[in-house]
């Protein structure tokens, strides 16, 4: 039944199991794997690495932290910024068999409309993820984890495009129901969660922060029940589509999330461990038999 | 930005492998598996390695991720030797494997030692667990009816022991144990007095940081061409997870895709991992 | 150094390895290995579990689901309610060596009040700890994860003993440190954290919740991160002390969260693991060297 | 609330202590320890184990906490036999254990069966792996001098294999293929007709939770003492987490300091795990 196609914004899918933003690159992975990569990879639709306005070189090294059960990352959003990832990336993702989702993130409400008037009209791209874990500038609420900062942002994307937006919201909230509903009555056309938990390590030997970012986003296994708790709370919540992600594995991982509500499952992490994990993921799902 | 660009493509996604063969050499264990899926492999390339049981729990949920493993032989038949320096977790697991177990891997990866051009004489180093790509890529360039120097440096005669499974080598080590007593930079240096001045010559090296650093500072103060494979701490080994990336002079760049070999006139300095 | 005695809201500790609430109790403990475990503990202060107004049979099982790297409960505070806790056990754990903390939960303003009020003054009891987990019956709010309601109930404590207060504050907040800032302002002793993440699991084969209270509490290595994270950034807002807790299972963990500012560690899930984890603990973290 | 107050006291804190031996039985696995530390243990007892190493990796984390299993066997000189029925990750590891690998131990803990009266046939009752602690009170009895009768019901003869280590066993499979064909209930059913009139009896059973139900049911029916000794997860099996209650008369009672064995009248009915 899982593998059956899904309808997800208007958008036709053929099995419910996607990547989680930022742990697939299809370009370098087709340098390492062959040019077929990107017409075969193993999701039913792609989501780009957050792209900014601005070109980012990211967090200084090291960059990763391994969890018992996880890891920790600060990579730091780094990208060719809007342009160059237009010009240069967005032809070859268009070769791509699947629906194409950009994820983007402005560090003020400015570039997050630079950004949606850019990429909603394109052709290449179905739908936009909104990445709302930065601060708002001004007043210093990180906009994801603030039902109202949140839906401020959302409905101001909301007149700039058509285009389906799904609201990617961070875990680090006391209520994250509170935002996804909030980002519902301000238009959003799906919910993505969870993004990573903030996390810090310390280096064994000099006793300070391991990560050039200082703190890191946990990601993996380790955050799976409480993925799984909050996007139980969402959709309980909400009415519209919801992509769940946080520590997916196995089949049984993605199938708990349907269960609780998800239309897609997301795989992050899982797919450094396996690159073709998703499609593991998504034949171990189609064997168990989901809630009716 | 890779010295190479014909580089082996691997298949895509992960596949379980048995252990062949399980050899301790000094403090070192070498494993050896036999890979049908494999392309043939360029020296400097590297796998992602895992073991298909019991990862994870030797130490509190630790090892996670797969560990990067460049091979120290390759017969071009899938046959791949990985020679493990346990610091650990991961490393102490892919050293623990008996006969039989699989592993699981993706690669060969990354860019790969490039053929040095054929007026220079290739001069390979290897520090250390450094050795292995080194080694890999002496048989690559024998095959390839190329003449070439190694030098190997060690802490010791227990690692050194490594060096008496191949001719030829020049060793050196840290206490004098074996070899001659010094740096694999002061055995460059005589190796280079030897030479006739006309021999041009390049460097491929691998090592801990330290030593990359002190190749990289030699080859750009004598103006030579200079190899560099570097060793960084990677989740995916493929270009996903942007989490391997390396100072270069043009920004940041992941190890794992534009690497791990670089020229070492691509870096200003040879980055150490650890906090900053 | 840190084998040495550590004051601590004016009390002289032996060293810096307490107990977490809930994950040990003595009485029981001293029916398995013997009415010399009262006088023995690992410990340098032992925190009750939590005490409430009323008794609690707890949630109904099943109560315990394992994780990856850790463990969800959903025990639901079973206690003998105030006055039996008094009555019976304290008593026995007054026989302990160690300085007694006494850990409560109201439901509402007027029990948090009785519990302090009752424990406050008592000769055995050196510290409350308050358990401040719950929500708010008028606001729905979750005290521990709103400053305001957090400040509010600290402050009303504050006039009613002189014995150290300590805030025992939630993880799942969108902002911990401002939680612990207000319960500084409020006039609490010291800040106590985390408590255990919400997380989620489903029955494998009826593919519903499987804990009795539906959701449970994340414990152990698979917060350890998350964990130091809030106690670096509550300590670096706080000035009066923090018992940090969340996944210590080795001396490093300890150490890790003494570097970030905490003055007290407590182990939890990890005494499940062995009863006598606080002695290695303890012992691991005296052969590591602090940062000064 | 517990059968017996006399328990014996185990050591505080968690030792490492080397497997002796290992062999299947059937589908079960069988192994022993000495432990040196701990005390003469009573049957129905039980001890949280775990392996010294790789607890943890072999399904994504899992096992992470100790496992808790009663000892088929002990001979008052801390030579303890663990049967292992493998359900999940924990006694997967478990069963997989080497002659000489280190176990986690901790325990004997628990109440474990009394002593039946002297005036009562004790009639022992084991459906699978509940067979373990059974055998043990076998043991016990015998060593002091008692009669009893065993009866022990098996899903089919591979199962059954356990009973052909002991002699004088009632042996029940839910198959036929060895043994009586029925349930235990069937075979305690003809066991106590066949008894005198006069002769009263004691139950003591261990078993999944509907065989123990049943047991329930009968003994309240007949008007019989019956000990049933639950299984439920645990996380600590000392009393510190509040995990492991079960509901009865009396409220939710820990298992693990209050039980394992619980007098069949103090139950409104035998908990199952699982969502309500
Ligand atoms: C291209 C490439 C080729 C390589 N080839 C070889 C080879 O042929 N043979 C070989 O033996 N090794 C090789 N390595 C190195 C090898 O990958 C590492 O030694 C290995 O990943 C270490 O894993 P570990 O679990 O054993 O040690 P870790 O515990 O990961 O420790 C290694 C270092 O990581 C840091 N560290 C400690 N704890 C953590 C943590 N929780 N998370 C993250 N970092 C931590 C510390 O600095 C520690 O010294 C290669 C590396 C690369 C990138
Ligand atoms: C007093 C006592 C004595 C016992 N004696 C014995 C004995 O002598 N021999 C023996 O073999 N067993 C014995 N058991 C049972 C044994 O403890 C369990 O079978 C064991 O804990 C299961 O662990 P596992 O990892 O193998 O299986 P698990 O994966 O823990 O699965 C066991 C059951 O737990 C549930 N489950 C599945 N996933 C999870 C999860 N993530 N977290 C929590 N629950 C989950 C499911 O219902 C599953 O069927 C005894 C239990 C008790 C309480
Ligand atoms: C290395 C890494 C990089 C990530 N980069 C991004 C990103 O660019 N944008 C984003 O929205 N999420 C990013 N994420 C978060 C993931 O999309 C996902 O929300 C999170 O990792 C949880 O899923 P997982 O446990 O399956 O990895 C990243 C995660 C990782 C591990
Ligand atoms: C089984 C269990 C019961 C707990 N009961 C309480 C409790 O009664 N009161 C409380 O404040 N915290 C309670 N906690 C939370 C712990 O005190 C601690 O904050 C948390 O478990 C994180 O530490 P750890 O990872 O070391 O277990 C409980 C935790 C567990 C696992
Ligand atoms: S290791 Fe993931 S990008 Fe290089
Ligand atoms: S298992 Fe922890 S109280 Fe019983």
């Amino acid at each position: 039944m899982t593998g059956n196609p899904v309808r997800f914004c208007g958008l036709q899918l053929e099995h419910r199991i996607i990547n989680a933003s930022g742990t697939f690159d299809p370009i370098a992975a087709s340098r390492a794997f062959g040019n077929d990569v990107i017409t075969s990879l193993p999701f039913s639709a792609f989501v780009s690495k957050t792209v900014t306005v601005e070109p980012r070189q990211g967090n200084p090294p090291p960059r990763l932290w391994e969890l018992p059960s996880g890891m920790m990352n600060s990579i730091g959003l780094p990208n060719k910024g809007l342009v160059r990832w237009v010009e240069e990336d967005l032809p070859i993702l268009s070769r791509m068999k699947i629906p194409l989702i950009a994820n983007v993130m402005g560090f003020e409400r400015d570039q997050f409309s630079t950004l949606v008037e850019a990429l909603g009209g394109k052709a290449e791209i179905s739908a936009l993820e909104l990445n709302v874990s930065c601060p708002n500038v001004e007043t210093g609420t990180i906009i994801g984890s603030d039902p109202f900062e949140c839906g401020q942002l959302v409905s101001a994307m909301r007149l700039l495009t058509d285009s389906p937006l799904i609201v990617k919201i961070t875990p680090n909230a006391s209520d994250p129901a509170a935002v996804a509903i909030s980002a519902e009555a301000a238009g959003a056309d799906a919910i993505s969660l969870i993004n990573t938990v903030r996390g810090l390590a310390l280096d064994p030997v000099s006793r300070r922060p391991w990560l050039g970012g200082r703190t890191g986003g946990i990601s993996g296994p380790a955050i799976r029940a409480a993925s799984l708790a909050q996007v139980d709370a969402v959709c309980s919540q909400v009415k519209i589509p919801v992509i769940a992600m946080g520590g997916v594995s196995s089949g049984k991982d993605a199938a708990d999330l349907i269960d609780c509500g998800a239309t897609l499952v997301a795989v992050g992490t899982e797919n450094f461990r396996d690159p073709m994990a998703a499609e593991r993921i998504r034949t171990e799902l189609e064997s168990i038999s989901l809630v009716p | 930005m890779s010295p190479t660009s014909d580089r082996p493509i691997a298949p895509f996604g992960r596949r379980a492998v048995p252990v062949d063969s399980v050899r301790r050499i000094g403090p070192y264990t070498l494993i050896e598996i036999t890979d049908l899926a494999a392309p043939t492999a360029k020296a400097g390339q590297f796998h992602m390695l895992a073991t298909e049981s019991n990862w994870g729990g030797t130490s509190g949920g630790r090892p996670f991720l797969a560990r990067a493993i460049s091979f120290i032989s390759s017969n071009g038949e899938g046959r791949f030797g990985f020679l493990l320096h346990t610091v650990g977790p991961g490393t102490e697991r892919l050293a623990d494997v008996n006969v039989g177990d699989n592993l699981l891997v993706v690669g060969p990866l990354g860019n790969g030692f490039s053929d040095p051009s054929e007026q220079l004489r290739p001069i390979l180093i290897g520090g250390g667990i450094g050795a292995a790509p080194v080694l890999a890529m002496a048989d690559q360039l024998t095959a390839a009816g190329r003449d070439y120097e190694v030098i190997l440096g060690f802490r010791d005669a227990s690692h050194a022991e490594l060096a008496s499974e191949r001719p030829n080598c020049r060793v050196v080590t840290d206490d004098g144990s074996t070899g001659r007593h010094g740096t694999v930079l002061d055995e460059l240096q005589i190796l280079i007095d030897s030479l006739e001045p006309s021999q041009q010559v390049e460097l491929l090296a691998c090592g801990p940081p330290g030593m990359l650093e002190a190749v990289r500072t030699f080859a750009s103060a004598e103006g030579l061409e200079a190899q560099l494979a570097l060793e960084t701490p990677m989740a995916c080994g493929y270009g996903a997870c942007f989490g391997c990336v390396v100072p270069t002079k043009s920004g940041y760049v992941r190890a794992c895709v534009d690497g791990p070999v670089f020229m070492a006139s691509q870096l200003d300095r040879v980055f150490a991992d650890g906090p900053l």
